[in-house]
């Protein structure tokens, strides 16, 4: 039994709209057919316990931002940085998985000796609220060691408690959060309940590291066709590319973009390409996720969230490829 | 950056074919026949090199109007060229339409190497419809485009 | 950074004068590739060269951009300049600062802006530039001249006379064009066939001309030094190499149709030559009207002809001609009269064209050259010359002076005193134009020997009274309405371009203007080229003109073509499409639309995994590519590429909008 | 009596028995994802895992031409592969064979007919439009010619009519909304029969087409170059719209510039003839122009 | 790496420029301030407003005012170097990557054996042990490039190096010419030839791939263990912070932990570099 606070779930968007002032209020809701992490005005728009069909990466890594900008005048090279704006949000109802991503995004862009100024701009004045999920179709989570209800990540998490939500601070912001709306303290149990999982296991991250030159990735190439939906949905997948776009004569601006393993020209330099076709790169990205994990923090790069299952069009689903490589190499299963 | 209608002047692109337009163009000159300073005329060998890249790139780039002119069909001086433009351009014109361009903005013109006086007519009306629709808010939205400072970026100054 | 030398000229006050130049050189300094910047009076003077030579030099500027007038006047000059200090002659951009900024713009401030932003994007298009070269082409010596009028017998002439082979190819069955037709020339009243029919002589005689009469050209393709003319030789119904040309067909043959040579006022028969001197002076059989391919009757002719000549088999032929070069003399057609239906012509008989006119005072005529009024053959004691039917009249007719009337309806004035002494010729005029060597005194002798009354004003209205044809007019010169009766009216019709010449003109792929005259490249500096290399103009066909203008652009054709000839090789065009042969995926979308049939396939071998393997791409042929860039826009990945116009140049101009 | 799937099984094993072709292309059931994936079948024993039900929407024409891409499959001595199509995937099969991508002998065609693919009463626009229930194009054909088929409706049709109704500036609006969400993960060109350039020039390194944001003008520049590169071969399968991660109705996109071209130039569906030209590089001297 | 922003390059100026063969120019640029590095180690070079090259740095850390690169003409960023002229500046950013094992060399011989422009990086360690001779034992050079005129640092391998003490030059090219007296023949060949004694001496090679394959084994061949045998790689970077995982290959980042690597640990990799 711990100290837990309460709050009647019809009264959650009136605690929400209450901290409208102070901060720009995110969370997932529908956007054109699909869910997605945006603002919104009002927190009754907000819909909780949803998976969304793109991560909340865009969030502090967008699609595309600018670097710095230049420009060549008498005196010569002139840059400036263009640093994104510092604006305090409060961002409602990411899963375990998405908070465990978070937590990945922060080694990445946070650790190895460089700061990330970009990513950390927008991470630092972000407060996060998890939510418990609904586990629905290819989540694995539990694979990657927390389930559903594992609030690490969250400033403030929530449990579904039947018609309440049970919340529990991690954070002071995440306590100040329960200073204002009409919290109860309570005694309660943390829900524990324990995700789908059972296909990525210690053995077959072994088998995927033993087996780089198993001829089943042909099989595997043959089938990727080499876009980068897995990619700019799964919530960890954070490569990207760094371009120039001149402005007219005078200047111009240096931007990065998402990039992908998946992509042709990924590894391409000046006529050598290591990777040549996809066999190779839908391999790098297995592996990546999997095997190789984040030299960072020796984690798995994968949080289970299974939005690269659901999106790839060739219908490749990483837990098939993990659990089969464990299985012995005569015996092909479909598909694989 | 959206200036208001009231200082803004329109800015447009010509793609004119060397052998036809452009020489109309420059009849229109030796013929000092007047027309507004608007157009920015970029040389193409035929209409047929314009890619609808072009068209987009421009729009991107800040122009209002893009204008395709080239030689009356069967006039092409590499026989077959419009032909090609006639069919691209019909196509481009109507997608850019439906995807929410003004079809004012992109228009296309047959305009011969002797016909000064229908450039100067073509380019003149294309600068007051453009006029009077406005700026073509095509310009990005979130993206910080860096353009140099007003004084030094050469607009075109206002035309009392 | 790449190191750009800019060089905006004054053109005198035709660029100064509206532009702001000193400022457009400052803001050109401005741009950071621009490594020198310079304004001069007249950059395209030796002087202004010079300093573009040096300045390459000095400041060892690798490409270079004028800022001057139309790359269309002098863009070959510019790049002979750089060339001779070692750039790459394609390493240069035009931006036309003249006729489409200060001619064209008043508002000083405008337009300077205007011109900054052009010499903007021309160093942006310049920054992409490549080095281009040319090939070679191997050219082939024989000339094609299209239509046998005097401009085309004299281009041929001189050709074949400079030891080039000539192929003359004319429509009808004999040379002789519109100056056949003519009874005497001005300003000397030389008689037309005297000075004419020589000529044609030597052109049937010349070893190196290959005559092709009663023949159109079908369809024109390839490019300068490789020209293909295929031409439809209609069936003459006559074999030529045994026709000795004696005459007893046309004699004996029974069908009697009007003759196009007579303009209406004649008749020859079904078997016939143009006009007794013909060159070839062997008959054609129209078999339009001849009875035997009518309705299998008659055959009188193959009856009489003693050399058996005569043969109703023969087909139409179909050749094909290469040739290095064209000469374009198809000549001109006259204004239709009818248009004025309130001179009545072509309703009343005695309502004549010059031409027609021409015809009646013509010795091998139908009159024999005696003037006699269609209607009855009475001698007319009154004429009345009517000028500018059709030419400078906005409403019904042609906006341009057709040059030649004034001075042919002169001369006929004269011949009227030759031919009826005492008829009384009046001439309606608006102004008189005598503007060519001798032609002032000629039309002073017409008013003073030919006694010739020149009224000045337009005639309102002709119509017949009795067997007279009344005229209504105005002599603006006093002022006063008058009423005139005449027996004969002639009017000097205007100059128009020949019925097809539209179509003729696109199977050529040349330009033409808005009276459907053919247009000359530059009507200062190329007036006898086209916009197609290798394809030339001489005569009326590229605009209203005498017979010694004629003469002199027929030479000048003839000159222009034997350049191409003096060389063993020709330069092909520089600025031609590229493959990128990594990207290009062998679609062929370039091969569809090429106009010239440049692209060709070929097959790549590339080292893959372990094995040899093939996989096909474009390739461009340079020679017969002309650059006009529609496979650089009809290629998905953009391996196909122009020089000179690439893509990575045009979005570079875009780019700095 | 014997299903189609029942044939196809059994074309497949002898095809592979008899040494035909070397890898039959079709569709296998997945049992965790719940879906019909491609399947390279080489073993003709296993040719037992092919199925064919109205499960079967993912369309195989561009897996072939990846396949054919990669390096396990470059080949000196020539080899054939079997795809099995219904009407619209066999479309695919033609515009990679008229854009000679592939060579004929190289593709042996097994067609099946099909009545529509997806969920049965929510059939994709595409099925509710079809008129290939018979694949135009095939070596093999499984299944016999339906007798009566509904009248196709054409619902994407008068969508697009709908959107052209709208004044340009909810137009405006409605496509950058759409485009907003785009992520530029090139699923919609990778899917594409028609997209089957060797570099695409979003990916060019070389020339500067496009500057490589996702802002939402950029996403439009992006969906407008490559809706005009497919014109008029286009064979609206309807892959892109079904592998778009953003839901972004590309089909509308597809079905305007298509039923535009059927209009301005009068030509044949595209993928349906062998022998088809694509329009935008022919002309006709007769062609009208609305727009001088 | 610019404190707040690795993304920022710090400008540099061109001092001087030099055309070492057709296709290779050195570069010499101002160092920015703090950049300091170590033998082995790699800048991003920047033309603004074309992009971003990884380069190594070919001159040594020993040399305070200024930084010099060879730059092979290959791509779109390289050309537009070529392009550039005295004078003008140029983004850096850096230093990148590991370095060569300086401790582990003191007191060592090393054997160099370079191939092509690959001599670059290996130069930076060369002068270094130069400057400070006394640390290091009996140095070999062994060169080779495709044709006498692709020879890099031509006068440095036959005027200077051979004259520092205790120093052995061997250069030899593919395909000579007339004017060619020296060696001909490949390098791994002319390795095995020259035999040096694996005895107390760590080998480094940089070269095309195809290069590097037979020298190992000649290496190996010779004695040498793997440990003792460095490489660089040459791979496609963008960030150079280990975060844009365009270089990873296995569990290593080339950018953060290479591009120095030691043989042994270039087996353990996937070999997809």
């Amino acid at each position: 039994m711990t100290e837990l606070w309460r709050i009647k779930k019809c009264d959650l968007p009136a605690w929400l709209n209450i901290w409208r002032e102070e901060y720009e209020l995110w969370g997932a809701r529908p956007e054109g057919p699909v869910m997605r992490y945006g603002p919104v005005a009002d927190a009754t728009e907000l819909v909780l316990q949803v998976r969304t069909r793109d991560s909340a990466k865009n969030m502090f890594f967008p699609a595309t931002e600018t670097m710095f900008s230049f420009r060549h005048d008498e005196q010569g090279l002139e840059l400036n940085q263009q640093l994104p704006e510092l604006k305090a949000r409060l961002l409602v109802g990411l899963p375990s998985c998405d908070l465990q991503a978070l937590l990945v995004m922060d080694n990445v862009f946070g650790g190895g000796g460089h700061a990330d100024p970009y990513y950390s701009g927008r991470r630092q004045y972000t407060v996060v609220v998890g939510v418990a999920c609904e586990p629905g179709e290819f989540f694995f989570c539990q694979d990657f060691g927390f389930g559903p209800d594992t609030p690490t990540g969250a400033d403030l998490f929530l449990w579904d408690d039947g018609s309440n939500w049970l919340a529990q601070a991690f954070s002071e912001a995440g306590a100040r959060l329960l200073q204002a709306g009409d919290w109860e303290k309570v005694q309660a149990t943390v829900p524990n309940r324990s995700g789908p999982g059972g296909w990525v296991s210690a053995d077959s991250v072994a088998r995927l590291r033993e087996r780089f030159d198993d001829p089943r990735w042909e099989r595997l190439g043959e089938r990727c066709l080499g876009c980068g939906a897995c990619a700019y949905v799964c919530p960890t997948c954070h490569c990207f590319d760094i371009d120039d776009m001149p402005h007219g004569l005078e200047g111009g601006e240096r931007y990065r973009r998402w990039d992908t393993c998946a992509f042709a020209g990924f590894t391409a330099a000046a006529g050598h390409n290591p990777r040549p076709d996809q066999t190779g790169r839908i391999r790098q990205r297995v592996m990546h996720k999997l095997v190789y994990g984040d030299f960072r923090s020796d984690r798995s790069l994968c949080v289970g969230c299974g939005r690269c299952v659901a999106a790839c069009p060739a219908g490749i689903d990483i837990r098939a490829i993990a659990r089969e490589a464990v299985r012995e190499k005569k015996e092909v299963k479909a598909g694989a | 950056m959206n200036k208001s209608k009231r200082d803004w002047e329109p800015r447009l692109v010509g793609f004119l074919c060397n052998w036809c337009s452009y020489a109309g163009a420059d009849l229109a000159g030796t013929s000092r026949m007047q027309y507004p300073p608007n157009m920015r005329v970029i040389r193409v060998p035929c209409s047929s090199r314009v890619r609808p890249e072009f068209i987009l790139r421009a729009l991107q780039k800040g122009a209002d109007g893009v204008l395709v002119a080239g030689c009356h069909p069967g006039d092409c001086h590499y026989t077959t060229g419009n032909y090609y433009t006639r069919r691209r351009f019909q196509v481009i014109k109507r997608l850019l339409t439906f995807l929410g361009v003004d079809p004012r903005r992109v228009m296309a013109s047959w305009i011969s190497a002797a016909e000064g006086g229908k450039y100067q007519q073509v380019v003149t009306e294309f600068v007051e419809t453009i006029r009077e629709l406005g700026p073509c808010d095509f310009r990005p939205t979130n993206g910080q485009i860096f353009v140099p400072a007003a004084d030094e970026r050469t607009d075109l100054g206002v035309v009392s | 950074m790449k190191r750009v030398g800019v060089f905006v000229c004054h053109c005198g006050s035709n660029i100064a004068g509206t532009v702001d130049c000193a400022a457009v050189v400052a803001a050109a300094r401005r741009i950071p590739a621009v490594a020198y910047a310079e304004d001069n009076k007249y950059t395209c003077s030796e002087v202004g060269q010079e300093q573009i030579r040096k300045a390459v030099q000095t400041h060892n500027l690798d490409r270079v951009v004028v800022a001057a007038c139309s790359p269309r006047m002098h863009e070959a000059t510019f790049r002979k300049t750089i060339a001779s200090v070692g750039l790459n002659p394609y390493m240069l951009e035009i931006a036309n600062l003249r006729e489409q900024c200060s001619w064209v713009h008043s508002d000083r401030q405008a337009a300077t802006a205007k011109a900054i932003d052009l010499v903007r994007l021309a160093v942006a298009k310049v920054l992409y530039n490549k080095p281009l070269f040319t090939s070679t082409l191997p050219v082939k010596k024989r000339a094609v001249v299209i239509g046998g009028g005097i401009a085309g017998i004299q281009a041929a002439l001189d050709i074949a006379e400079a030891g080039h082979p000539v192929t003359l190819i004319e429509r009808s069955q004999s040379i002789g064009g519109r100056m056949a037709q003519l009874d005497k020339t001005f300003p000397t009243l030389d008689c037309s066939s005297c000075i004419l029919m020589p000529r044609m002589v030597d052109v049937g005689a010349h070893p190196m001309i290959d005559l092709m009469t009663y023949s159109e050209v079908e369809e024109v393709d390839g490019f300068i030094g490789n020209f293909r003319v295929k031409v439809r030789q209609r069936a003459k119904s006559v074999d030529h190499s045994k026709c000795t040309g004696c005459g007893e067909c046309t004699e004996k043959c029974p069908t009697q149709v009007p003759a196009e040579f007579e303009a209406g006022l004649g008749e020859r028969k079904a078997i016939y030559t143009d006009f007794p001197q013909a060159v070839p002076n062997k008959p054609v059989i129209d078999r339009d009207h001849c009875r035997y391919f009518l309705d299998g009757k008659c055959g009188i002719c193959r009856k009489v002809c003693q050399a058996d000549a005569i043969d109703y088999t023969q087909t139409d032929r179909q050749v094909e001609i290469e040739a290095g070069a064209i000469v374009v003399a198809t000549g001109f057609d006259l204004f239709d009269p009818a248009k004025y239906g309130e001179y009545g012509g072509g309703r009343y008989p005695d309502v004549i064209t010059g031409l027609q006119f021409e015809r009646l005072i013509s010795a091998s005529g139908p009159t024999n050259g005696e003037i006699r009024r269609p209607s009855d053959g009475r001698v007319p004691e009154t004429i009345a010359f009517i000028k500018c039917v059709g030419s400078r009249d906005e409403a019904h007719g042609v906006p341009y002076c057709s040059r030649v009337c004034c001075m042919y309806t002169a001369k006929q004035a004269m011949l009227v005193k030759e031919h009826a002494k005492d008829s009384k010729v009046y001439i309606f005029y608006i102004d008189v134009r005598a503007a060519g060597k001798g032609y002032e005194e000629f039309y002073q002798r017409a008013q003073t020997d030919a006694g010739a009354t020149y009224v000045r004003g337009r005639v309102a209205k002709i119509f017949p009274r009795g067997e007279k044809l009344v005229l209504w007019a105005e002599d603006t010169l006093i002022g006063k309405q008058l009423e005139l009766e005449v027996d004969l009216v002639v009017l000097a019709t205007g100059i128009v371009a020949r019925e097809g010449a539209v179509e003729f003109a696109q199977k050529m792929g040349i330009s033409y203007d808005g009276h459907r005259f053919y247009s000359e490249a530059h009507p200062k500096l190329r007036p006898v080229d086209t916009n197609v290399d290798g394809i030339f103009l001489a005569g009326a066909c590229q605009g209203p003109k005498d017979i010694p203008d004629t003469v002199a652009q027929a030479s000048a054709a003839a000159v222009k073509v034997c350049s191409i000839f003096s060389k063993e090789e020709l330069e092909t065009n520089a600025m031609v499409a590229t493959v990128d042969e990594n990207i290009c995926a062998g679609c062929f979308h370039c091969r569809a639309v090429c106009p010239s049939g440049a692209i060709d396939s070929k097959i790549l071998h590339a080292w893959v995994a372990g094995q040899d393997v093939t996989r096909r791409v474009a390739t461009v042929n340079s020679g017969v590519c002309q650059g006009c860039g529609s496979c650089a826009a009809a290629c998905p990945s953009g391996a196909m590429n122009v020089g000179g116009f690439s893509n990575e140049q045009i979005l570079g101009e875009v780019e700095a909008l | 009596m014997t299903t189609i799937q029942d044939e196809l099984r059994e074309t497949a094993r002898t095809l592979l028995a008899e040494g035909q072709v070397d890898c039959v292309l079709g569709w296998a059931w997945e049992e965790e994802l719940q879906r019909a994936v491609p399947c390279f079948v080489r073993a003709a024993e296993d040719a037992k895992r092919l199925i064919w039900d109205e499960r079967c929407v993912v369309s195989l024409a561009p897996f072939l031409l990846h396949m054919k891409r990669q390096l396990s499959s470059v080949r000196t001595e020539p080899s054939r592969t079997a795809i099995v199509v219904k009407g619209c995937d066999a479309r695919g099969v033609v515009r990679i064979l008229r854009d000679q991508q592939l060579e004929r002998d190289e593709v042996l065609i097994i067609g099946v007919v099909c009545q529509g693919v997806g969920d049965p009463d929510n059939r994709p626009a595409k099925c509710r439009e079809c008129q290939y229930h018979v694949p135009p194009v095939y070596d093999l054909l499984l299944g016999e010619e339906p007798k009566e088929t509904q009248t196709p409706s054409s619902p994407l049709l008068e969508r697009v009519r709908e959107i052209e109704g709208w004044d340009v500036a909810d137009r405006a609006s409605y496509w950058r909304e759409h485009f907003s969400r785009c992520l530029r993960c090139y699923a919609c060109r990778q899917v594409c029969p028609a997209c089957n350039c060797v570099e695409c020039i979003f990916d060019s390194e070389r020339t500067r087409w496009t500057y490589k944001r996702t802002t939402a003008e950029e996403n439009m520049i992006f969906h407008a170059i490559r809706a005009f590169h497919v014109a008029g071969r286009c064979v609206e399968c309807g892959e892109c719209e079904r592998a778009c991660p953003m839901g972004i109705p590309l089909m509308e996109i597809n079905k305007k510039v298509a039923s535009d071209i059927k209009e301005l130039f009068s030509v044949p569906d595209a993928g349906v003839d062998l022998r088809e030209e694509p329009p935008l590089v022919r002309y006709e001297t007769g062609d009208l122009d609305h727009f001088v | 790496m610019h404190k707040d922003n690795p993304y920022l390059p710090s400008l540099a100026t061109i001092q001087g420029i030099e055309d070492l063969t057709s296709d290779v120019r050195l570069l010499r640029v101002t160092l920015p301030a703090g950049f300091s590095y170590l033998p082995g180690q790699c800048a991003l070079l920047s033309i603004l407003g074309v992009g971003e090259s990884t380069i190594s740095i070919t001159s040594p850390p020993t040399q305070p005012e200024y930084m010099e690169f060879a730059i092979k003409r290959v791509g779109k960023v390289t050309e537009a170097i070529h392009e550039a002229e005295v004078g003008e500046q140029i983004g850096v950013r850096g230093p990148m990557g590991n370095h060569f094992p300086v401790e582990m060399m003191r007191g060592k011989n090393l054997l160099f054996v370079g191939g092509g422009i690959g001599l670059a990086p290996l130069r930076s360690m060369i002068k270094y042990a130069f400057d400070r001779r006394s640390e290091f034992g009996h140095i070999d050079v062994i060169y080779g490039a495709r044709s006498p005129q692709d020879i890099c640092f031509f006068k440095e391998l036959t005027e200077s190096w051979p004259q520092q003490p205790d120093t052995a030059v061997y250069l030899t090219v593919d395909r000579g010419d007339e004017a060619w007296s020296g060696h001909t023949g490949f390098v791994p060949a002319f390795l095995e030839e020259i035999a040096p004694s694996p005895q107390d001496c760590l080998a480094v090679t940089c070269g095309p791939p195809i290069m590097i394959k037979f020298v190992l084994q000649s290496l190996e061949k010779l004695g040498f263990s793997r440990d003792m045998i460095y490489t660089t790689l040459e791979m496609k970077m963008k960030c150079g912070l280990g975060k844009c995982g365009r270089c990873n290959i296995g569990d290593k980042y080339v950018c953060v932990d290479g591009p120095v690597f030691s043989f042994a640990e270039l087996g353990e990799l996937p070999n997809e570099f």
